[in-house]
């Protein structure tokens, strides 16, 4: 079978093989969990618990504020012993409730069972929604939103995102391999919303156990199971759309205006969950790797677990830390501290120790096109990029800054070690503010 | 309609009065130009005709040699320069289509005796620095005393001759040729020119 | 035929109007910051030097030399193509207000360039028929403008550039423009005259 | 003789009759503005404003597309008749310029976390809030010094921006650019300032900075008309600071600094305007 | 205080390719041209290579000086501009000559446009051009090679696509050694500048540039194919007048031009596409004045003339980006 | 403004092509050597001092319609008469300049200063402006010439300076040469001003 995929694109080492054979492990509960109300795309919960309250695994602790929003939920049973900014992701203090856990883990009796064939779309949207799924593949887009395309964009074709492209990460791989059941049943349950017959899971080549068996276990239910080449970023969901359907998004448009819509595995598992079981999203899978961990571990969270709990269970840091990332090292985040929680959005934590990581002066662009010929997009990064460092909005506008995917193979592969992703995100801001304006 | 009167006597006026000054100008000047334009032939041609006291510039043959790139004939001035009675030497001027970049002309002058009195560059276009030095005395001196039957009308670079310029050797080349045809050109109409209109 | 080529493609490249003999500098530096502004330009000099040689061929042959004036030369034509400069910009304005936008606003800055009375004036000095006028001519619009193109998309990048304070603006648009008549020096020769 | 005098004035005459016809006959609807603007305009369509000629100009002019400044042939009066014509005001009554209000360069305050990537201070803001520890001190990445037209920021060797105050001249373009809200504009006569941007309590400001104002109040005991003090910093009440210069000595954190003695320590205008103090004295 | 925690955008990896290892390739990749110059041009080779090297490296350091700004001679630009200069420059050449073509290329040709990565025209080529003009007896005076040990002296001697630009003009012919020699030609045993005489050395390290993806493939075919379409065509109608293809290959500069001087990518366009039409420009541009313009060699005023031409190249050549299609239609 | 200002403004402060980069044409054609620069200066500054005089004069008789034709006509006059005169008295200086005679018309300094100054100015002051300005532009001809002169030919107005080892740059009087003196003289007078 030739491997499909996209043009432009690079092939980073993927460094997986310190956790592609090793089992998700359950990571047992920390002294205290931190749920920040801002997890996903959009705006942030509303709170509805106070200091002193006693919670149940499961139930409602923040409400959604609007459509593009979702709920967020106790990840365990224990008091509420703080309402309050708290270190975030994001870099900076943000609401959170911090619960103390009473050790029973107890989920909320409210929680009902579910049969997906006894319920219809809508109904089974309104479940998705109230369990607070998210985009589980990094974007944390809630996934209600996406299963609602209107009437004039029709949907023909469900992607699955089993992509994992990002170096390092295996949380999707492993979840594939375990957790078959239950992502098919979410894909089912996906196909019933959505009212369309054809599903296909990208699968990319370097995963050929994952690919084995799902075609095995997806041929009974008529959901196709499409290798890809190895690329970065294959996993994106452009890139994706075009390697299977042959499909591009418009410029500036969505996934479903071409017909399409995306989810992640760990999305189409957590729906499962919240059907069947009526359980909400409050714990994912995650890989803890990098040079700077004693014992890389594909591991099971509950949302709030703060990442220095998670080191601790890995064994411990390697050394020095010099970089703490939240996500993958392409697209991810660095972090201020190990004190941040986990959130929906967090697929992997990876310590990078000083010299791990180039901390090599930019210098001039020499032009030597390479960003060009990676981008997956076809843009000029170099272009952008110096529009941005002179902080000229128009011209950078004029050049499609804002297609630009964030992707990171441009800066990747810059010879000058320019930042081309930070600049074009910073002119991307100018942009947008100036639309706002006017 | 009164502004366009007024516009059309205003400038009317100011370039009727242009002309006048002009003309006025001109009158003044035009003996001198006619003066200074002679005295520039006159200065080449006195560099390359042995001494005259006729004026040359006035005592000429005119002889056709062959036609050019759109088929007219091309004229060939020859100016006589006498002493006393005596033919001391013609001058005529030879193109070498064959520069450096574009038509070299120069001013030869003969002798009776078929050498050559001496050349005068008039125009060229060539590389100021390089080809340029064709204006250099030492390089037109080589000229001097040269005539068909004495000299191997060739630059040395290709046998001949003639130094050639270090660096440039296509612009003496072009004019070795050039005067070595116009050398033959006049052996070969000699009678004519030496003889028409001798009466004057 | 051949030698009308000659003449054209010498007119382009070989003796270009700015590069090579200096004529038109002042809209060359001036209009050249953005390349749709030059090409505009460029069209508008295209225009003009083919309609300005065309008339002053006229006036030259069948006025100033048939009545001994030559020496008028100068003030004629300047006359003639000032006048006949804002005439075109009149109409142009009136009757097409899109030509305008693109072409008939750089009509007044070409009053004042030599490169248009010099056309006119060369074009006599080399005895040229009517037709070798013309493509002389359009030549030179086209040197002009294809010197001027490339220009503005040099500088369009200069702009980018951290060009030292003290050549910032006309000295690097300058040396810029030494650079790119050192390029054209390759064709010399191409075409003798 | 004749014959020039007619040839020449016949063309005149051809040429005076075409253009007042066509004048008539084509005549555009201008903007009276416009044509003012025209009119100031020295005519020579040289193209040094990079338009394409006067009139193009004259028009962005009177669309307020272009600055009346951009005619260099014209010199200053064309500005200032251009500028009459569009009823632009004359200069602000009373100059001002922008001051940054902070000391804390790389040897003075802590930093949260070593910051790699684009040098523009609002991109490093949007990680993680900057990498200076204070949260309203200077980021040093010179987003404004960018920014500025006038070339009248210079960043220090150890990252601190430093305004000119001969160079300045108001525009705020700095102001609007810097993410810390660290640039403030005053009266250019008003040359005392606190120069600190920290709200931070006196204790929590001490420990990432050794320049910062603790709010403890000395300032305003000393001279209480000209200081004032809001969330533990201390601000020079501009209106009223003829003697606020009687404070410098007694801030204990020495971060009130007076511009009319020179610049603070450290900054390479402060050297180079001690150099040329040097020049005028001898 | 010593904070070890770095923050930064995304991505957090990279390739390790770096400006520096890119001009330490080239270098290595011109060793063998290098090499064989020296061989064929003995110490006078050595001298104009080491003063435009270390002339190159000085004038950079210099104007970082002045300017103030970072050193940069450290990236290797400067040194690999140096080579290719004294590459680009008769074995014979003054010394003077060659340090004041350094000061060109660095000062004019690079430095008042910012510096690395900013010069519109290749810089080595500028002041290879500047000299040619402003010295041409210095600089179209050849000597034959001597090899090193063969004890033969140098002595003037011209370059092949000299002698026949001289023949074709003189007799409307070509002489003979357009037709014959090919393999000294290719080999580097014939007059010329340091860098044009061996094709082979030239070629291998053209070929580990590709290999090593430092350049792309689309600027040398285009450049080299146009060159041989182009004369080829020439060739066919009037072989006693026009050298064949292959003479054009592997005379003058072409191969040096097309592997490492129409790739440097400061001056040539960013995009494939780009790169296909700036080879094409230079191949004509090197064709037509080969044949026809005053100067026996082309290459360097045909990247020149293309290096001018690359903004408006860039411009035109934007990638057609993704998902644009569907949008139009 | 007195009339000193006004003369003395042109020579430096408001020079036609160090500052105001009018006129560029001549400035680069014609300065292949300082004797020639010299010559189009002076040439150039008795057109510009005789139209601001008659421009100056006549400002208030024509019609502002066609205020430009005529300016250029009173123009083009003068450098008919400047013409003519060079071809009668100084034969070979006309050579030299060759076109660039006839192209005065046409540099917009000229008509420049007729539009800006002459045409709102008494003739006194007219001729001063004129002056200066033609001074100015005669020394900036003066020094570009001369730069050019001495590195491309090794001489300055005809003395040969370095003796016959000194090997001049052609380049120099080619036209490169004069875009690129001309933007490095700039340059310099930057450096020099930003002190
Ligand atoms: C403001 C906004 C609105 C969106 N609306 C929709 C939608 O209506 N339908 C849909 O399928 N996806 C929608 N998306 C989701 C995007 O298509 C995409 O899945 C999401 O941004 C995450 O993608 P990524 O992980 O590739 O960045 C929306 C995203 C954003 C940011
Ligand atoms: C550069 C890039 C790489 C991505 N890689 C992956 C990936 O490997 N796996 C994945 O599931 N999503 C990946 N995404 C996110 C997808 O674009 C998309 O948001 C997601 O598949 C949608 O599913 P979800 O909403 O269920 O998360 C990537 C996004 C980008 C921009
Ligand atoms: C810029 C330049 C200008 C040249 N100008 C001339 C010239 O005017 N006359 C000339 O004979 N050769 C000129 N040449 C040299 C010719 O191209 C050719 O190399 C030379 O005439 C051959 O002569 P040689 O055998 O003495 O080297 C010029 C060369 C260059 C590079
Ligand atoms: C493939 C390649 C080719 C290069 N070719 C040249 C060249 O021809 N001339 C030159 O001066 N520098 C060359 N450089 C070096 C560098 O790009 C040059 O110094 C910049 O143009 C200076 O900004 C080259 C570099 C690379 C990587
Ligand atoms: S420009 Fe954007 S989309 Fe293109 S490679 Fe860079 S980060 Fe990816
Ligand atoms: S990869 Fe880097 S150096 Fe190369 S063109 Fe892009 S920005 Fe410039
Ligand atoms: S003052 Fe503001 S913009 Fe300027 S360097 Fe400091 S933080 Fe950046
Ligand atoms: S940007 Fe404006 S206000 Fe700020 S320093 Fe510069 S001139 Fe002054
Ligand atoms: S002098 Fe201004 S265009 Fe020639």
């Amino acid at each position: 079978m030739s491997l499909k995929t996209f043009a432009g694109g690079l092939h980073p080492p993927d460094s997986k093989s310190a956790t592609a054979h090793k089992p998700i492990e359950a990571c047992p509960l920390p002294e205290e969990l931190i749920i920040p109300a801002a997890q996903h795309i959009g705006a942030p919960a509303d709170i509805c618990v106070a200091v002193g309250d006693q919670v149940k695994k499961g139930q409602v602790i923040a409400t959604a504020k609007g459509f593009v929003s979702v709920p967020i939920h106790a990840s365990t049973s224990g008091e509420v012993i703080a309402v309050e900014p708290r270190p975030h992701p994001l870099g900076r203090p943000l609401p959170a409730v911090v619960i103390k856990p009473d050790g029973e883990d107890a989920w909320d009796e409210a929680l009902e069972q579910h049969d997906p064939a006894q319920l219809v779309g809508e109904e089974l949207k309104q479940l998705v929604l109230a369990a607070g799924i998210v985009g589980m593949g990094g974007a944390t887009f809630p996934a209600h939103v996406k299963l609602s395309p209107p009437e004039e964009k029709p949907i023909d074709t469900l992607i699955l995102n089993g992509v994992e492209c990002e170096p390092f990460l295996t949380a999707d791989h492993r979840l594939m391999l375990e957790e078959s059941t239950r992502v098919i049943d979410g894909i089912n349950i996906l196909r019933k919303i959505l009212g369309i017959e054809r599903a296909v899971i990208g699968i990319e080549a370097n995963k050929p156990d994952a690919i084995e068996k799902m075609t095995a276990e997806c041929a009974p239910h008529n959901i196709e199971v499409q290798a890809l080449e190895v690329k970065y970023p294959q996993g994106a969901e452009k890139q994706l759309i075009d390697a299977v359907t042959g499909r591009q998004v418009p410029s500036g448009g969505l996934p479903m205006d071409c017909g399409v819509v995306v989810q992640n595995v760990g999305t189409a598992a957590a729906i499962s969950d919240a059907v069947r079981l009526g359980r909400p999203l409050v714990e994912r899978v995650a890989t803890v790797t990098g040079p700077g961990i004693k014992e890389p571990k594909n591991l099971k969270i509950v949302i709030g677990t703060p990442l220095s709990h998670m080191v601790e269970f890995c064994g411990g840091l390697e050394g020095e830390p010099g970089k703490i990332i939240m996500g993958g090292p392409m697209m991810g985040q660095t972090q201020l501290s190990l004190e941040v929680p986990a959130i929906r959005g967090t697929s992997g934590l990876l310590l990078f120790r000083k010299g791990d990581f180039s901390t090599r002066p930019a210098g001039p662009c020499i032009r030597c096109g390479r960003c060009i010929s990676v981008c997956p997009i076809h843009l000029q990064p170099t272009t952008i990029a110096t529009y941005a460092r002179l902080n000229l909005v128009d011209e950078a506008e004029s050049n499609n800054a804002l297609d630009c995917i964030e992707c990171g193979c441009c800066t990747y592969i810059c010879p000058a070690t320019l930042p081309l992703v930070q600049s074009i995100r910073h002119i991307k801001g100018g942009i947008m503010a100036k639309r706002r304006k006017s | 309609m009164k502004d366009i009167s007024r516009l059309l006597i205003a400038l009317t006026l100011i370039a009727a009065g242009a002309g006048l000054i002009l003309s006025l100008v001109e009158g003044v000047t035009r003996e001198p130009i006619k003066e200074q334009r002679r005295i520039q032939m006159l200065k080449a041609l006195s560099a390359v005709l042995p001494e005259f006291d006729n004026s040359p510039d006035s005592d000429t043959v005119v002889l056709e040699n062959g036609v050019d790139a759109k088929g007219n004939p091309v004229q060939v001035i020859f100016y006589r320069g006498r002493k006393g009675d005596e033919l001391t030497g013609t001058a005529f001027k030879v193109v070498a289509p064959d520069g450096y970049s574009g038509n070299i002309e120069v001013m030869v002058g003969v002798k009776p005796d078929e050498t050559l009195q001496a050349i005068e560059i008039l125009a060229h276009a060539e590389t100021p620095g390089l080809g340029s030095k064709i204006t250099e005395p030492w390089f037109k001196d080589l000229f001097k005393s040269k005539g068909l039957d004495n000299a191997d009308w060739r630059v040395k670079k290709d046998g001949g001759e003639f130094d050639q310029i270090t660096g440039a050797t296509i612009s003496p080349r072009a004019i070795v040729g050039a005067i070595k045809k116009g050398l033959t050109f006049y052996r070969e109409h000699k009678q004519e020119i030496v003889s028409q209109g001798a009466a004057q | 035929m051949v030698s009308l080529l000659l003449i054209l493609i010498s007119a382009v490249f070989v003796n270009n109007f700015v590069l090579a003999r200096f004529l038109g500098i002042c809209p060359f530096l001036g209009v050249s910051k953005k390349v749709e502004t030059a090409i505009g330009m460029g069209m508008a000099v295209i225009f003009v030097m083919s309609v300005a040689s065309v008339v002053t061929w006229f006036i030259q042959y069948f006025i100033l030399n048939r009545f001994g004036l030559e020496y008028l030369q100068t003030i004629a034509f300047i006359l003639v193509i000032a006048s006949l400069v804002q005439l075109v910009e009149m109409i142009i304005q009136k009757t097409s207000p899109v030509l305008y936008q693109s072409l008939g606003i750089f009509l007044p800055l070409i009053t004042t360039n030599c490169a248009v009375l010099g056309v006119a004036v060369l074009s006599i000095q080399k005895s040229y028929s009517f037709v070798e006028a013309v493509v002389f001519a359009l030549g030179a619009g086209l040197g002009f403008t294809l010197a001027m193109v490339l220009f503005a998309g040099l500088r369009e990048r200069i702009d980018l550039c951290p060009v030292p304070n003290s050549f910032r603006g006309t000295a690097i648009a300058l040396v810029t423009a030494g650079l790119l008549s050192l390029a054209f020096m390759g064709f010399a020769g191409l075409v003798k005259g | 003789m004749l014959t020039a005098i007619l040839c020449l004035g016949g063309i005149g005459l051809i040429a005076a009759a075409t253009l007042g016809v066509a004048a008539k006959k084509f005549a555009v609807e201008v903007d009276p503005r416009e044509a003012a603007v025209l009119e100031a305009l020295p005519g020579a369509n040289c193209g040094a404003c990079g338009e394409p000629g006067c009139s193009g100009y004259a028009k962005g002019v009177a669309d307020g597309r272009l600055a009346p400044n951009l005619c260099t042939p014209g010199g200053s009066a064309t500005i200032e008749a251009i500028a009459a014509i569009l009823g632009i005001e004359a200069v602000a009554a009373e100059p001002r310029v922008a001051v940054v209000l902070c000391q804390g360069d790389n040897e003075k305050a802590t930093e949260k976390y070593r910051y790699l990537g684009m040098a523009d201070c609002n991109a490093a803001q949007k990680l993680a809030d900057g990498p200076k520890t204070c949260p309203g001190g200077c980021l040093g990445l010179g987003s404004c010094a960018a920014a500025c037209p006038f070339d009248a920021i210079e960043m220090t060797a150890s990252g601190l921006a430093v305004i000119n105050r001969d160079k300045c001249t108001g525009c705020e373009k700095c102001v609007s650019v810097c993410p810390r809200q660290v640039i403030v504009m005053a009266p250019k006569a008003s040359t005392t300032h606190v120069l600190c941007n920290s709200r931070d309590k006196g204790a929590q400001v001490r420990k990432y900075c050794q320049v910062g104002c603790i709010g403890c109040n000395i300032c305003k005991k000393t001279v209480p008309e000209a200081y004032q003090i809001e969330s533990f910093l201390a601000r020079v009440e501009y209106e009223q600071d003829e003697n606020a210069a009687a404070a410098i000595e007694k801030c204990p954190m020495k971060c009130i600094h007076d511009f009319s003695t020179g610049y603070p320590e450290g900054s390479r205008l402060g050297s180079k305007k001690a150099a040329s103090g040097e020049n005028a004295a001898a | 205080m010593d904070n070890q925690l770095y923050l930064s955008s995304s991505p957090h990896i990279h390739s390790g390719e770096t400006t520096d290892k890119v001009m330490r390739l080239v270098i290595y990749a011109l060793l063998p041209a290098t090499l064989v110059s020296i061989y064929f041009f003995g110490l006078p080779a050595l001298g104009v290579l080491l003063i435009c090297t270390l002339g190159c490296v000085a004038f950079e350091a210099l104007s970082c000086n002045l300017m103030k700004r970072e050193q940069t001679i450290a990236d290797g630009s400067a040194a690999l501009t140096g080579i290719l200069l004294a590459l680009n420059l008769p074995p014979s050449s003054p010394w003077w000559i060659s340090l004041l073509g350094a000061a060109i290329a660095i000062l004019i040709g690079k430095q008042v446009y910012g510096g690395l990565g900013y010069n519109p025209f290749n810089p080595a080529l500028v002041a290879r051009v500047v000299l040619l003009i402003s010295f041409p007896v210095q600089m179209t005076t050849w000597t034959a090679p001597a090899p090193l040990g063969s004890g033969v002296d140098a002595v003037t001697a011209a370059t092949p696509l000299g002698e026949i630009k001289t023949a074709v003009m003189l007799t409307g012919k070509l002489p003979e050694l357009a037709t014959s020699g090919f393999g000294d030609y290719f080999l580097g045993n014939m007059a010329g500048s340091l860098g044009e005489v061996s094709a082979l050395a030239l070629l291998l390290g053209g070929l580990f540039l590709l290999y090593k993806k430092i350049i792309s493939w689309h600027t040398p075919l285009s450049f080299i194919g146009t060159v041989i379409v182009v004369s080829g065509i020439f060739w066919l109608v009037d072989p006693a007048k026009y050298p064949n293809p292959l003479f054009h290959l592997i005379t003058g500069g072409l191969i040096l031009g097309a592997f490492f001087m129409a790739t440097d990518m400061v001056s040539s366009p960013v995009t494939y596409k780009g790169m296909l039409i700036f080879g094409f420009g230079c191949g004509l541009l090197t064709v037509l004045i080969r044949l026809f313009g005053g100067y026996p060699e082309g290459v360097s005023f045909a990247i020149l003339l293309m290096n001018a031409a690359t903004p408006l190249i860039d411009r035109y050549c934007r990638p057609k980006i993704y998902g644009q299609v569907e949008q139009k239609a | 403004m007195n009339l000193i200002q006004e003369f003395s403004k042109g020579i430096w402060k408001e020079n036609a092509v160090f500052k105001l980069l009018l006129g560029m044409c001549p400035v680069l054609a014609v300065t292949t050597s300082a004797e020639n620069g010299l010559g189009m200066g002076l040439a150039t500054t008795f057109v510009l001092v005789c139209s601001n005089i008659v421009v100056a004069l006549l400002r208030k008789l024509i019609p502002s319609k066609v205020r430009i034709p005529a300016f250029i006509i009173v123009i083009a006059t003068f450098v008919t008469v400047v013409q003519l005169s060079m071809e009668a008295w100084v034969y070979g200086l006309y050579q030299a300049l060759g076109i660039f005679i006839p192209l005065i018309v046409v540099n917009c300094l000229i008509l420049g200063r007729a539009e800006a100054f002459a045409s709102k100015n008494p003739v006194l002051r007219s001729v001063f402006d004129g002056l200066g300005m033609g001074l100015g532009f005669t020394l900036a001809l003066f020094i570009l010439g001369s730069v050019r002169e001495i590195f491309g030919s090794g001489a300055i107005l005809g003395f040969n300076l370095f003796g016959t080892g000194y090997q001049p740059m052609l380049l120099m009087i080619l036209p490169p040469g004069a875009f690129i003196t001309l933007g490095l003289l700039l340059a310099a007078m930057n450096k020099y001003e930003a002190r």
